[in-house]
């Protein structure tokens, strides 16, 4: 494996998580607790469309096929998408989407901290500039977490419930292979194993913060590396790609 | 008498364009004018964003989702404003909500349609903003203060929201035969829906005595109307779709274009709920106002847990 | 309009109401009550879908231009599929769907019962083939309909709701336009007036045997005749077409 | 001693191939291990409709539909007789759905797997329902009457599934390059968890004495799975298809193929919970029972208020 062929894989992880993410974001518009949170989730969705669209467009760059963002996004097979497994569950009711954005935003935000020093110019600005975002996205996710963790009981269990159910998909985010090991080496991609220390601390101190207990070690499903994914993602695609698909000649 | 007086210098204020705050003495029927507009309006910002949100799982590009997103959230944004325009005089935002969900309140028909095709995406920003942002240029100058610095700020987004309707039409008006098709279709379902959100002619429209005197309402329903079919005629002809109207045609005594007789049945038919879409959209808020009980409930416990403590140490 | 125009969108309106009802009743499967109606749903489910594959059929022939069953089933766009608006409303729970199949089976039921004179013979021949699915369609969603509103007080409650929601669909079964017109002068179709009357003796007699109240009369939606659906016909359709639309060559 | 007597006797019916009926005594251990046996064979059943009706709304033509349709019906049907069988031995249903509910209970890991496109269809029907095959076929002769009984009819059906789920395979296999790739794709990751679908070794099989000798299995685990093995490496062949094993070759003094090894640890995961769909399929199944709770419970208020009726008339 090249490096540049390692580095598209590297930009296609991250571009479809983001991209993952952002369409079940999107699908709370409008069934959101309060106005408020329909603002702010799709606020996030936002982000993280945004920077699905500059991972993939880098990925169809260096690709050098001529394949756009939208190629990318409208034309792969389920078998072709690298996002992390915890981005395609369901929204399930608001706390699920609470306790998935935050474990998903706390491995963004390290990540991310992370590769801002790295040496692809292209990766080093993403991070720099999705830090922000993702800040915020961490924030708000962890201030729900205290929320309904702290809140009543029936927020707490349920809420609870919602961290358990979630923690088998989270060892995926720290999975490595080839590619990782192609890119640390070039000083492009980062250690996970080191994103992981951060991201427990992150994951310990606001869950003791919200009165909730950490999940209890368990099986961790894989999936993101082999682009190997939950029945859920198939539906997602299906309703997401179908203009382009039933209409390749056109522009819109 | 003190109210007599108060309401002369109420009048006075209001014919010197100086705007009613939320403090000042104001009578008990402009108050309730205002109420329920402002909350109608409100409630038409988030009803409004169920039909658009129907496609942003679908919409064609990545650029496409985020420009549809964005819009939507603007929208979000101006009931949030607006709901606090309203509270200013003195009812709450689950009041207000209760009343939509009664059906006391109502908000704009035209979101009692449904979104069918990506078309549809164009058709509201070009046609549904821009109806609405005729009017709310007039409401600008409105007489009541958090109303009107309301209207500004929603004014400015508005018209942007507008021409990325128009953009979506023309790009799909210059498509493959299959958009041109879906775009025509649009505007054949959505034009004349859209020039009845103005609301009934003038002659039938017995609220405007007051609002107009009041400053609450600048311009009439039929004046507001014909400006944004003057308007949108022109937009049409560009990108080479057909007004459904076989009346339309300009008139050059009056400077305006002439258009047909609309159907008031339908609209006052889907007023009283019964379009397409009305238990639709209601049964979709309360949906999602229940599902989301808990959450509120919990972050009210979490607030006042917090108030405890603070109060303790 | 020439008489095979008509009969081509007389096809598409039996055939497309057939595909979608068996669309949506297929949804059904594994999420029924019991095993014994996850069984009955799809056989009624399989019984739609066939006889939607008949009219398909007929109407690419009689078209001449050379689409099949599946052209017609997967190529289609929204705007040009002629189902009634009933077929199109979502399962939601089991009383909606028995609700739903029930007002829906004895629209068929007495169509198909006079169809079968029709002067088409594919019509008449569909008709009489259909009938006798359609008449088990009609008994097991009359008799649930009977065992919700005499049931237990929850039930009843449900079910009544759920035939109040749909009542307003109900007239777009039997409007009709200029292709009736055409078609019951020669015979080949018949008039949705009469079949209304049959509907509304079979609709009294098996409400009151579940003691629930016939809804009241209330403005009645259009749809059908002008292939204009509710929005959850979209989605449902992008779900159906998607690996057509996705990979138009390929052969499955 | 009087139960030494009826074991001997029982034995000797089951040595004589008579077969046993649920009104026959017999030893506890026997019952016990059919009803583990036959209710996980319906849960099987039922739980492999999720897998499969999964893509029943995507299927991509109307044909492949009503096959699917089809299949996934007969697949209820055989959980309704194994639940009547294994309802012979003295337990209710619902006690059995409590027993797989609560994970008591366990059915064929293979369904805890994703089917991820529509190749998966192919590989469920071919490789899925073939290796059951194989197992049914031997169990066609187990020694309870109404099993076998079930099995017999369970049989002539599975085999039409698995024809179907073959042709699905070869006609990807020979389709454009991305459905041979969807189908060499749904091969390699069902292959393995299919050949465990047979369990353990024979010699880490521990239950396998007693049910040798009751006749309940006919054949070992190691027998059934070479069987499978032989049969299917050839229909791949046939459709130009590799099935994921380097160490697969012809064996010509066993007449058989040797296999590489199989990952146990993959296994008895699975087995205990932790696959990629275990929550999904128990939760899937409970999420539909609770729902359908109100339903069950009018339908029994109906049929005691008619049974009164017909006590009173």
């Amino acid at each position: 494996m090249t490096t540049n062929e390692a580095l598209i894989n590297y930009c296609l992880r991250l571009g479809d998580s983001s991209l993952i993410l952002g369409q079940r974001m999107s699908e709370w518009c409008s069934n959101g607790p309060i106005l408020e949170e329909d603002i702010a989730m799709t606020n996030v969705a936002l982000d993280l469309i945004g920077q699905s669209r500059t991972m993939l467009t880098y990925a169809g760059k260096l690709e050098g096929k001529g394949r756009t963002e939208d190629d990318l996004a409208y034309k792969r097979e389920e078998r072709e998408f690298y996002n992390t497994l915890l981005s395609e569950r369901p929204n399930g009711h608001f706390g699920d989407t609470v306790a998935r954005n935050f474990l998903h935003s706390a491995f963004f935000y390290h990540l991310f901290q992370a590769l801002k020093s790295s040496e692809d110019e292209m990766i080093a600005a993403h991070a720099a500039k999705s830090i922000k975002e993702v800040t915020y996205h961490l924030r708000h996710s962890s201030e729900w977490l205290v929320r309904l963790g702290d809140g009543t009981e029936e927020s707490h269990n349920k809420i609870q419930e919602s961290l358990n159910d979630l923690w088998e998909f989270t060892g995926d985010l720290f999975e490595m292979n080839e590619v990782d090991e192609i890119l640390i080496k070039e000083g492009i991609a980062v250690d996970l194993a080191e994103v992981k220390k951060e991201w427990d601390k992150t994951i310990n101190q606001v869950i003791e913060r919200a009165t909730l207990t950490k999940p209890e070690e368990c099986y961790m499903q894989s999936g993101r590396l082999n682009a190997m994914h939950s029945e859920y993602l198939g539906h997602l695609i299906a309703e997401m790609q179908f203009l382009q698909r039933a209409y390749p000649e056109a522009q819109w | 008498m003190e109210d007599l007086r108060k309401l002369e210098e109420f009048q006075a204020k209001i014919d010197a364009e100086i705007k009613i705050e939320p403090k000042d003495w104001m009578p008990e029927d402009y108050k309730k004018h205002l109420q329920r507009q402002i909350s109608q309006h409100a409630h038409s910002e988030v009803i409004g964003m169920q039909p658009e949100g129907n496609w942003i799982s679908r919409a064609p590009s990545l650029r496409a989702k985020v420009v549809l997103l964005a819009k939507i959230q603007d929208e979000a944004g101006h009931g949030q404003y607006l709901y606090s325009a309203a509270e200013t005089l003195g009812k709450s935002r689950d009041e207000f909500i209760e009343e939509l969900q009664s059906g006391k309140a109502k908000y704009s028909s035209i979101f009692n349609y449904p979104t069918l095709t990506w078309a549809d995406m164009g058709a509201v920003g070009w046609l549904v903003d821009g109806a609405a942002i005729v009017n709310q240029v007039s409401l600008q100058r409105t007489s009541y203060g958090p109303y009107s610095r309301a209207m500004v700020r929603i004014c400015k987004e508005e018209s942007f929201h507008q021409r990325q309707g128009y953009e979506i039409m023309a790009t799909m008006a210059n498509g493959t035969p299959e958009q041109k098709a879906m775009a025509q279709d649009a505007l054949n379902r959505f034009w004349w829906p859209s020039i009845m959100m103005f609301g009934p002619h003038d002659s039938d429209s017995p609220n405007t005595g007051n609002a107009v005197k009041w400053k609450i309402k600048r311009e009439t329903n039929d004046e507001l109307r014909q400006k944004f079919i003057d308007k949108t005629v022109q937009q049409a002809e560009v990108i080479g779709l057909t007004i459904p109207d076989p009346d339309l045609k300009w008139n050059e005594d009056r400077g305006h274009y002439d258009f047909g007789e609309m159907d008031w049945d339908e609209f006052w038919r889907v007023v009283k709920g019964n379009g397409p879409c009305n238990k639709q959209r209601l049964n979709h808020h309360k949906k999602a106002h229940n599902d989301g009980a808990w959450v509120r409930e919990a972050a009210i416990a979490y607030a006042e847990k917090q108030k405890e403590k603070q109060l303790v140490a």
